[in-house]
C-alpha cells in the first residue's frame, strides 16, 4: 500500500485538523514533540520521509483514544500501522524494547519447519485433550519466561491459570503443539510480512486440528484473531476472550459461580486497550470481579471507554514518556485506595510491573501497587475446589 | 544527511594474504558494495606509501569511511586510526577486517579463504557507515609506580624510577629484600659473588628518598585503571617496631624456639623471631606470628626481655595502607620446582640428593657449613652428579625448558671442583648455553675434567648390584652417546630443578587482573614486540614472574619496565577509552539496572528536570558494555559498538555474497 | 664404517601403521632407563625410536619383538611419546607387510589364534569345558553379568583354577551369571600389540557382534588384557559394555558388604601389579583392598610396586615367546618374594599366574612359594 | 547431509579469544573456514539480539566465546555472559532450537590451539547435526 491509499483507507482526508486527536492523546501529554495532528497533517502534505523516518511515528500507542473523539472518524491507529509498514521498507522500527529479542523471535516463528517445545511446562494438574474443538490459545507465554523472570511476572502462571478455570468449566481445551506467535505486534510496528507469514501457519493448523472455537487469556491474539487474520486468512472459528467465556458461564449460573472463594480485597480495575476500546469488551471482567464474594471493585478516575493505556504497546519506543504515563495510571490506581490492580492483559501486567522497578520522579517515585491478573485472581477464587471437578 | 564515501584497502602482507586469498578479486569485490568509492590492495598497507594511500584518497576523493583489511586490529588497528586521523578525519570513521590471523593464516584453501576475506570486508564496509566521530578525551596520570616483589627485578626497577625523581611504592612480602639472588653464592659465567652485587644495591633500595620500602607486606587490592590505580597493602605484624629494632640480633639469640630457615632451604634453623640474614634490608627483627609460643599459647616473651630497644611489640595488628600509583611493576618471581614428585629420584627419601638452592647454601661462606660441601654424615663427596631438567622440558611437569639450569648446573660442577676434589657427573639431555660468555663457560668446564653423560635420569637407588655401588647412590640412565645402560654411583646427587610460577601466581593474577599462559606465567602483551607489557594497560612484568630466566636478562626486564613506567609519568597524561556508554534520557526509565550491574560505578540515577535517569561518568566507564545489554529500554548504548553497529556487520555476514 | 642412508619408504609404513607420536622424541634416553629389560640385558630403547625416526630400523632384529608393553616408559617419558604404539607399528610392518621374519614361537600363536580363535591351538568347541561339571549357565539376554575368563583360564589346566575360583564366588553369592557360547574368541589384546593388526580386527568384530547380539551390558574378566582391550580399544569398533575385571567387582562386593571373607589365611603375600591393570588401567587398590579383607593375611609390598611395579615379562605378545634363563623378570620378582619371606604372590592376571609359576618352578621355590589368583585366595577364604 | 557446510557466526572478546584467534593464525593452525568473527569487548557486551539476529540471518552455529570467569579485563563480563546465555538459551529451547547451535566457550588469550579446537568441534558437530531450522525460513525469504 502506498500512502495515498493508507490515506484513503482511513477516512484521513476528511481530517478536519481540529487538534482533538492531540489534545485527548496520552502521549501527547507527556512527549512534547508527538502530536496525532501534526502526523496526519505530514501525511496529507505528503512528506513521506518526515512522516516515516520521525522516530515519533512509533509512539502511538494505537489505544483508539483519540478516534473516539474525533469528529471525522479518522482512524488513525490503522493509519499509524500502515504508515508504519511503509516506515519499515525504509528500515524503521522504532525503538524496541528489550533489545528487540520479542520482535525477532516473532521474525524466527516464521520458519516453516519449525518444531517447538511450548508445552514443556504442562502438568499433571491441567487436562487437555486431543480431541477436544476448543483450542485455548497458549500465546507468547513461554517465551516470555525468562525476560520477565526479574519483574517477579510469570505468564504461563496466567496460562495455567486458565486453564485451571477451563477445566473447572468442565471444559478439557486442546492446546497447539507448534502454536506460532499470533502476529500482534509485528503487524502493529509495520512488519506486515511477518505477520501474514505467522497468520497463514496459525491458520493452516488450526484447519487441520479441526476446533470450532478459541479461547484468548491475552486481548491481542484476541483482537488479532478477530479483527485482523480474516484481512489475510480464511478461518471459520469463534473466538472469545476468557473472561467473556467466564462472565457467560456465571450469568448462566453454571456451576461456577456458587464455588467461588470470599477473598476481602478492595481492587481496581485497568481496561486494556484491545479489550476495551478495540472490542468493546467493558462490562466482562466487572462482572466476574462482581461475582467473586468479598471483593470490592473501584473505578480509577479513568475507566471504560476513557481507560488510560497501560503506556507501551508492541515493546517499542517504551520511552521516559511512556513511563511517566505508566506512573500517572498507577497513581489512578492508587488513589482509589484498592490493594490490588487487576488487569486482563498480561502486557498490561509486564509494564505495571517493570514500572515499579523504576525509580519514577526525584520527589514523586513511582507509585506501588501489586498487579495482578483477573485470570489469576478467578483461579485463587476456585482454590483447591477447582480439582475436585475433576470427579465428575 | 551525509553521503557515505568509504576507501576500501587490502593488504597483500607479502604473500602472507596474498598467497592464499585473491587480494585483487577481493578488492574488485569491494569495490561494488554500496558507499564504496574507492577499493585498492596494496603490498604493505602499515607502510608509509600504503597509509599514505588513505591519506590521498581522503583529501583527493573526499573518502570519509576507511576500510582496511590486513593483519589483526591488535597489531594495527591503531596505525590506520592515526593514518585516518592524519588524512583529516575523525578516527573512529575506521573499520578494521582482519584476513590474515583469522583468515590467510588459518585458511588453505584459496577460495574459501577468499571467501572469508569477502565476507569480513563487506561486514566492515557496512558496519564503518555507521561509525560516530568520538572524541578521545585525557586524564591525568599519577606520577607514582607499585613494585611488587623485592627481588632482584623489583629492586632495580625501583633504583631506576627513584633515580629518576619519581615515587616508587616497593613492596615484599618477606621480612627482607634481596629475592632469591640474595639465598645465592655466585653467579655464572662469571663466578662473581651474589652478595657482593646485590648488597649494595638492597641499601640504595632501603635509603632511597623516592623509595617507600613496605616489607613483610602483600597487596591486597588493586581497582582503578592506568594512570590511577587504588592499591591496598596489608602490612603484616611483625610484632617488632621498626622504628626502634635496631638489628643487633640478642633476640633470636635468646629466643627458645627454632624453626627452619626459609633462607637456608631447611639446611639450618632460625628463631621464632629473627633476622632472615645477616645484609637483610631492613636490618630489623620480625616475630614468626605462627610459631611464636606467647601469641599462640600466651607464654614466653624471652625476646622482650632480650631486648635493650624496647623493639618487640606484641600489641601488632596488621595495618592497610592505601596508596594511589600510576603504573604497576609485577616482579613476584619464581619457586623452586618440588622433586619429591619424582619419585624415582628419591628426594627426601635419600640424605644426599639436593636441590640447585640446597646446593647453593652449602656452597655459600656465610651458608650451614660455612661453605664447605658436605654430605649429611659429614664427610667430603668423592662424586657428585647433577641431574639437568628436573621437572622441565617434561610434559609430565613442565614443558617448556626452564632456561638457566644448564648454567647453573656447570656453576655446581666448577664449585665442586674447587672446593672438593670430587669426580663430576653431569646427565643432560641438550646444552644450551647461549648468553654471553656462556659457551666459553661449558668449554672452561669441559677442561675441568667434568664428565658429561647425555641422557636422562631414569632412577636413583641405593641397591648396589656391584661392591662398587654399596653406601652409595646409584645414578641410572642411558648414556645415549654410547648407546649403553650406565649406572653411575656418587656421594651426593644435584637435582636442577626448575623454576616454576609461584605457587600464589594465580591469586595475583586475579588481583591485578593480569592474565596467565597455559604454562602459569603471566602473560606478556606480545611475546616479541612488547614483553614486559600485560595486555592491562599500566601494568608491567619483569623478571622470572614471566618465564625462567637469568639474572641478567632479568635486570635488562626490571630496566625496560622502569622506562615504560617513566615514560608514562614524563607525559602525564592518559588517554581515556572513547568507545563508552551513553545515555538517551528521553528513552531511560531510571530503573536503576545500568547501575547495578556496572563493575566501575560508571552510571548513577541522578535527578534531571526533576526526572530520575541514568547518567555515565565517563571517567569511570570502560566500555564494556554490560549495561547496554542490560538496559530493557535501548536508552543505554556503547560508542562504536552500537547495537546498530555490530547487528549490520552480523547482517552482512549471514547475507549471500 | 657403515653409511647410513635413511630409508624414507620404511618411515612412511611406521608412521602409517600408527607410530605418528615419535616425531617428538628428543632422545634423551629415559625410556631405555627405565625399561625393566636393561635389568636383565640391553635393550635399547630411545634408538629403536631414532631407527624409527629415520625409518632406519633394523626389522630382522629381535628387538623388535622384544617389547611387553608393560608402559613404564611411557609414563614417563617426557615427550609423551607413545612407544608401545611405535613397538606395535614396527612390528606390523613385519609382521602384515613381510619386511622381516616373525619369531616361530609368537608365528604359531598367532596362527592359532587366527584358526581357532585362542592361542594354544584348542577345540573351540571346548571352550567352556573348565565348567562343565559347574552348571554354570549360558548368557542368555536378561542374563546380569558375563564372565570372560580369557582362553588361558579357559584351557591351561594348570591355570583353570582361576576360572573355577569366580565361578564358585559367583554361586555362593548367588550373583545372576553366564558363558558366553563357544563362538567367544580371544579377545585380541596381545595379538594386536604383537602387530597382528588384521587378526586383532576380525576377533574383535567377532566378540563385539556376540556380545551384542546376545545382550551384553556388563561383561567380568579375570584378564587385565581383555579388560584393556574391552574397555579401550572395543568402543572404537562399536562394541560398548561395562567392562569391569574381578577384582573390582570383588571389591565393591566387599564395599557393600555383600562379600565376606571369614576364613583365615596366616600367610605373608605379596602383590604383584599386573601392567595391564596397573598402569595401563590405574586399578591399583582394589586388589589390595580384597587382600586386606582375608582375615590373618599379612600383606606385602615389592620395593618397586604400582606406578613402578615390574613387569612378570608377559605382555605384548611375549607370554607366548621364548625367554631365556637369566632374563626373566618373573625371576627377579620370586627372588624378591623370597627375600621378603613371602608364603605367597598374589597376581591379578592369568599371564603373570603363568610367568610366576614357571619361575617358582625352575628356580625349585615351589615347596616354600606359592602363586594365586587374587580370585583363588578369595575363593578359599570364603 | 553430504556437502553440507555450516556457517557460524563467534562473538569474541577483544581481550582473550580474539586474541587466541589471533594466535592460531600466528602459530599457522588450520581450523575449518565456516567461521566469521565479530569482534566484542567483551563476552558480557554480547546482547541476545545478536544471537537471534544471526539465526534469523541462516547461520547453523553461534559461538560466544571470552576470557575465563576470572581473567575478564572488565571484572565480571564472563558471570553476566553466562547469565544471558541461560536466559538465552532457555528461549531457543522453546522455539526448538538445538542446544549444539549455541555454544558458550571459555578460550584464554594463550589458548590458540583450543581456539582452532573448538570451531573444529564446532563445525563437526553442525555437520551432524544438519542446518538450521531457521535457514528454511530465509531461503523462504529469498
Amino acid at each position: 500500500m502506498n500512502l495515498e491509499d493508507i490515506i484513503k483507507d482511513t477516512n484521513t482526508y476528511y481530517c478536519l485538523e481540529c487538534g482533538k486527536c492531540t489534545s485527548v492523546c496520552p502521549v501527547a501529554r507527556y512527549d512534547k514533540c508527538f502530536s496525532p495532528r501534526m502526523i496526519i497533517e505530514n501525511a496529507l502534505l505528503g512528506f513521506e520521509d518526515e512522516l516515516v523516518l520521525d522516530r515519533e511515528l512509533f509512539s502511538c500507542l494505537t489505544c483508539y483514544m483519540c478516534q473516539s473523539e474525533c469528529p471525522s472518524d479518522v482512524d488513525f491507529p490503522v493509519f499509524v500501522r500502515e504508515a508504519r509498514s511503509l516506515a519499515q521498507g525504509k528500515g524503521q522500527h522504532g525503538i524496541c524494547a528489550h533489545s528487540g529479542q520479542l520482535q525477532s523471535l516473532a521474525r524466527l516463528m516464521t520458519s516453516p519447519n519449525l518444531k517447538q517445545k511450548r508445552l514443556e511446562w504442562l502438568s499433571q494438574e491441567h487436562r487437555v485433550s486431543e480431541k477436544s474443538d476448543v483450542l485455548f490459545w497458549v500465546g507468547c507465554a513461554p517465551y516470555f519466561e525468562p525476560i520477565f523472570e526479574d519483574i517477579g511476572f510469570s505468564a504461563l502462571g496466567i496460562t495455567k491459570a486458565s486453564l485451571k478455570i477451563l477445566n473447572s468449566l468442565g471444559i478439557e481445551p486442546k492446546l497447539l503443539p507448534n502454536e506460532r506467535c499470533c502476529g500482534h505486534d509485528a503487524l502493529w510496528t509495520g512488519d506486515v510480512d511477518t505477520f501474514k507469514k505467522l497468520a497463514e501457519y496459525n491458520a493452516a493448523q488450526i484447519k487441520e486440528a479441526g476446533v470450532k472455537k478459541i479461547v484468548f487469556a491475552c486481548p491481542e491474539g484476541y483482537r488479532t484473531f478477530k479483527l485482523d487474520y480474516p484481512d489475510y486468512v480464511d478461518l471459520d472459528c469463534e473466538v472469545q476472550h476468557i473472561s467473556e467465556l467466564l462472565a457467560e458461564k456465571i450469568a448462566e449460573n453454571s456451576h461456577l459461580s456458587g464455588k467461588l472463594m470470599e477473598i476481602k480485597k478492595k481492587v481496581t480495575y485497568q481496561d486494556p486497550c484491545r479489550l476495551g476500546r478495540h472490542l468493546g469488551v467493558y462490562d466482562a471482567p466487572r462482572k466476574i470481579l462482581e461475582a467473586i464474594p468479598g471483593i470490592e471493585l473501584v473505578e480509577m478516575k479513568h475507566s471504560g471507554l476513557e481507560a488510560i493505556c497501560c503506556g507501551t504497546s508492541a515493546f517499542t519506543n517504551c520511552d521516559s514518556y511512556s513511563n511517566a504515563l505508566r506512573a500517572e495510571r498507577l497513581s489512578e490506581a492508587v488513589e482509589t485506595g484498592a490493594e490490588l490492580l487487576i488487569t486482563a492483559c498480561p502486557k498490561c501486567q509486564t509494564h505495571f510491573r517493570c514500572a515499579q522497578v523504576d525509580k519514577g520522579e526525584e520527589h514523586r517515585p513511582t507509585p506501588k501497587i501489586e498487579v495482578i491478573d483477573l485470570i489469576n485472581l478467578v483461579a485463587d477464587a476456585i482454590g483447591e475446589g477447582g480439582k475436585s471437578s475433576k470427579k465428575k | 544527511m551525509e553521503e557515505i564515501r568509504t576507501g576500501v584497502y587490502i593488504c597483500h602482507c607479502g604473500l602472507n594474504i596474498a598467497g592464499v586469498v585473491d587480494v585483487e578479486e577481493v578488492a574488485k569485490y569491494a569495490g561494488q558494495l554500496p558507499g564504496v568509492v574507492v577499493s585498492r590492495e596494496y603490498r604493505y598497507m602499515c607502510s608509509d606509501p600504503g597509509q599514505d594511500l588513505i591519506k590521498d584518497d581522503i583529501k583527493e576523493l573526499g573518502v570519509n569511511r576507511v576500510v582496511v583489511a590486513s593483519c589483526s586490529p591488535r597489531m594495527h588497528e591503531p596505525t590506520f586510526r592515526k593514518a585516518v586521523e592524519d588524512g583529516g578525519l575523525n578516527p573512529y570513521l575506521y573499520e578494521h577486517a582482519n584476513i590474515r590471523e583469522h583468515c590467510s593464516w588459518v585458511h588453505d584453501d584459496k577460495e574459501l579463504a577468499t571467501n572469508k576475506a569477502k565476507d569480513l570486508v563487506r561486514a566492515a564496509v557496512r558496519r564503518v557507515c555507521r561509525h560516530e566521530p568520538l572524541v578521545v578525551r585525557e586524564a591525568p596520570f599519577t606520577p607514582s609506580v607499585l613494585v611488587i616483589g623485592g627481588g632482584i627485578a623489583g629492586m632495580q626497577a625501583a633504583l631506576d624510577i627513584a633515580n629518576g625523581h619519581q615515587k616508587v611504592y616497593l613492596v615484599e612480602r618477606d621480612p627482607s629484600i634481596g629475592g632469591h639472588m640474595a639465598q645465592l653464592d655466585r653467579t655464572f659465567p662469571t663466578l662473581d659473588c651474589s652478595e657482593c652485587i646485590l648488597t649494595p644495591k638492597m641499601s640504595d633500595v632501603g635509603h632511597h628518598p623516592f623509595i617507600e620500602l613496605h616489607t613483610y607486606s602483600e597487596v591486597e587490592e588493586v581497582s582503578g585503571s592506568i594512570g590511577s590505580f587504588k592499591v591496598k597493602i596489608r602490612k603484616k605484624a611483625r610484632y617488632v617496631d621498626e622504628s626502634k629494632c635496631v638489628g643487633c640480633g640478642d633476640c633470636e639469640e635468646k629466643c627458645p624456639w627454632k624453626v627452619p630457615s626459609e633462607y637456608e632451604m631447611g639446611l639450618a634453623k632460625r628463631g621464632v623471631i629473627y633476622i632472615p640474614f645477616a645484609q637483610a634490608i631492613p636490618n630489623v627483627a620480625t616475630i614468626d606470628g605462627e610459631h611464636c609460643v606467647y601469641l599462640q599459647k600466651g607464654k614466653c616473651r624471652a625476646c622482650e626481655k632480650a631486648c635493650e630497644a624496647g623493639a618487640i611489640d606484641f600489641e601488632q595488628k596488621d595495618e592497610i595502607i592505601e596508596v594511589e600509583v600510576g603504573a604497576i611493576i609485577v616482579a613476584t618471581g619464581y619457586d623452586q620446582f618440588d622433586p619429591a614428585v619424582i619419585s624415582q629420584y628419591g628426594y627426601r627419601r635419600f640424605d644426599n640428593v639436593l636441590t640447585g638452592l640446597e646446593f647453593e647454601r652449602l656452597t655459600c661462606a656465610a651458608g650451614p657449613t660455612e661453605g664447605k660441601i658436605l654430605l649429611k654424615d659429614g664427610r667430603e663427596p668423592e662424586s657428585v652428579a647433577l641431574v639437568h631438567c628436573v621437572g622441565s622440558r617434561d610434559q609430565n611437569y613442565h614443558e617448556y625448558c626452564s632456561r638457566v639450569c644448564c648454567m647453573y648446573a656447570l656453576k655446581y660442577a666448577h664449585l665442586a671442583k674447587e672446593l672438593t676434589k670430587a669426580d663430576v657427573y653431569q646427565f643432560y639431555i641438550d646444552m644450551r648455553c647461549f648468553g654471553e660468555g656462556y659457551e666459553e663457560f661449558y668449554n672452561r668446564l669441559s677442561e675441568e675434567g667434568v664428565n658429561f653423560i647425555r641422557g636422562k635420569v631414569a632412577k636413583i637407588t641405593d641397591d648396589a648390584v656391584t661392591d662398587e655401588e654399596k653406601g652409595k647412590l646409584v645414578v641410572v640412565s642411558e648414556d645415549t652417546l654410547l648407546g649403553k645402560l650406565i649406572r653411575v654411583p656418587v656421594d651426593m646427587v644435584i637435582l636442577c630443578s626448575a623454576l616454576q610460577p609461584r605457587a600464589d601466581a594465580e591469586n595475583v593474577g586475579k588481583i591485578l587482573n593480569i592474565n596467565r599462559r597455559a604454562d602459569g606465567f603471566f602473560l606478556e602483551r606480545h611475546v616479541k614486540l612488547d614483553p614486559v607489557a600485560t595486555p592491562t594497560d599500566g601494568i608491567f612484568i619483569a623478571g622470572c614472574c614471566e618465564a625462567p630466566r637469568d639474572i641478567p636478562d632479568t635486570v635488562a626486564q626490571a630496566e625496560a619496565t622502569a622506562a615504560k613506567a617513566l615514560s608514562l609519568i614524563s607525559r602525564g597524561t592518559v588517554t581515556l577509552e572513547a568507545a563508552i556508554s551513553t545515555v538517551d534520557e528521553s528513552i531511560c526509565h531510571g530503573c536503576g539496572r545500568c547501575e547495578e550491574v556496572c563493575p566501575f560505578s560508571a552510571p548513577s540515577i541522578v535527578s534531571k528536570n526533576g526526572v530520575m535517569v541514568s547518567e555515565i561518568n565517563e571517567a569511570l566507564c570502560k566500555g564494556c558494555g554490560a549495561c547496554a545489554v542490560i538496559c530493557p529500554t535501548g536508552a543505554v548504548t556503547i560508542k562504536h559498538f552500537t547495537q546498530d553497529e555490530i547487528l549490520a556487520q552480523v547482517d552482512a555476514l549471514t547475507e549471500a555474497r | 664404517m657403515e653409511v647410513l642412508s635413511p630409508y624414507k619408504e620404511a618411515t612412511e609404513v611406521i608412521l602409517e601403521a600408527g607410530g605418528e607420536p615419535l616425531k617428538l622424541c628428543y632422545q634423551c634416553g629415559l625410556c631405555t632407563g627405565t625399561c625393566p629389560w636393561n635389568m636383565v640385558r640391553s635393550f635399547l630403547v630411545r634408538r629403536i625410536m631414532h631407527e624409527a625416526q629415520l625409518g632406519a630400523v633394523d626389522f630382522g632384529s629381535e628387538d623388535v619383538w622384544t617389547c611387553v608393553t608393560c608402559k613404564a616408559c611411557v609414563d614417563r617419558c617426557p615427550r609423551g611419546v607413545e612407544i608401545i604404539d611405535v613397538m606395535r607399528a614396527l612390528r606390523r610392518a613385519v609382521a602384515s607387510l613381510g619386511i622381516g621374519v616373525v619369531p616361530d614361537a609368537l608365528r604359531i600363536s598367532a596362527k592359532n589364534i587366527a584358526g581357532v580363535g585362542n592361542p594354544l591351538g584348542e577345540p573351540p568347541e571346548r571352550r567352556n569345558d573348565w565348567a562343565k561339571d559347574l552348571k554354570v549357565k549360558d548368557f542368555a539376554k536378561g542374563t546380569e553379568v558375563l564372565y570372560f575368563p580369557c582362553c588361558v583360564p579357559s584351557y591351561d589346566p594348570g591355570v583353570k583354577n582361576v576360572a573355577r575360583s569366580v565361578a564358585a564366588i559367583f554361586d555362593r553369592l548367588k550373583i545372576d551369571y553366564g558363558l558366553i557360547g563357544t563362538e567367544a574368541k580371544c579377545c585380541g589384546e596381545a595379538i594386536r600389540k604383537a602387530g597382528y593388526e588384521e587378526t586383532f580386527q576380525s576377533l574383535a568384530q567377532n566378540n563385539i557382534d556376540l556380545f551384542t547380539s546376545n545382550g551384553v551390558k556388563t561383561v567380568v574378566v579375570s584378564s587385565p588384557h581383555c579388560y584393556h582391550t574391552f574397555k579401550a580399544e572395543y568402543p572404537e569398533l562399536g562394541g560398548e559394555f561395562e567392562v569391569l575385571h574381578i577384582a573390582q567387582y570383588l571389591a565393591s562386593l566387599i564395599d557393600k558388604g555383600k562379600l565376606k571373607l571369614s576364613k583365615e589365611l596366616n600367610k605373608k603375600v605379596v602383590y604383584s601389579d599386573p601392567c595391564y591393570l596397573g598402569r595401563h588401567n590405574h586399578i591399583y587398590d582394589e586388589p589390595r583392598e580384597i587382600l586386606k579383607a582375608i582375615p590373618g593375611l599379612e600383606l606385602l609390598e615389592f620395593p618397586d610396586a604400582r606406578e613402578n611395579g615390574l613387569c612378570c615379562g608377559g605382555g605384548g605378545g611375549r607370554i607366548w615367546m621364548d625367554t631365556p634363563k637369566g632374563e626373566r623378570f618373573s625371576d627377579i620378582r620370586v627372588e624378591q618374594a623370597a627375600e621378603m619371606g613371602a608364603d605367597i604372590i598374589a597376581v591379578a592376571c592369568p599371564y603373570c599366574v603363568l610367568n610366576y609359576t614357571d619361575s617358582v618352578l625352575s628356580m625349585g621355590k615351589a615347596e616354600t612359594m606359592q602363586v594365586k589368583d587374587i580370585a583363588e585366595l578369595v575363593a578359599e577364604a570364603m | 547431509m553430504a556437502g553440507f557446510e555450516p556457517q557460524i557466526i563467534a562473538f569474541c572478546c577483544n581481550w582473550c579469544t580474539y586474541a587466541a584467534a589471533d594466535l592460531a593464525g600466528t602459530s599457522r593452525m588450520q581450523y575449518p573456514a565456516n567461521v566469521r568473527i565479530v569482534r566484542v569487548m567483551c563476552s558480557g557486551m554480547v546482547n541476545p539480539l545478536y544471537v537471534l539476529k544471526a539465526f534469523e540471518g541462516g547461520v547453523d552455529g553461534v559461538l560466544i566465546a571470552g576470557c575465563h570467569l576470572t581473567d575478564c579485563h572488565y571484572i565480571d563480563g564472563p558471570t553476566k555472559c553466562d547469565a544471558m546465555v541461560d536466559k538465552l538459551r532457555e528461549m531457543l529451547h522453546v522455539l526448538g532450537l538445538e542446544d549444539e547451535r549455541l555454544r558458550r566457550e571459555m578460550v584464554a588469550a594463550s589458548e590458540g590451539v583450543l581456539f582452532a579446537r573448538v570451531i573444529k568441534e564446532m563445525v563437526e558437530q553442525l555437520k551432524k547435526i544438519g542446518p538450521s531450522p531457521f535457514k528454511a525460513r530465509t531461503e523462504a525469504l529469498a
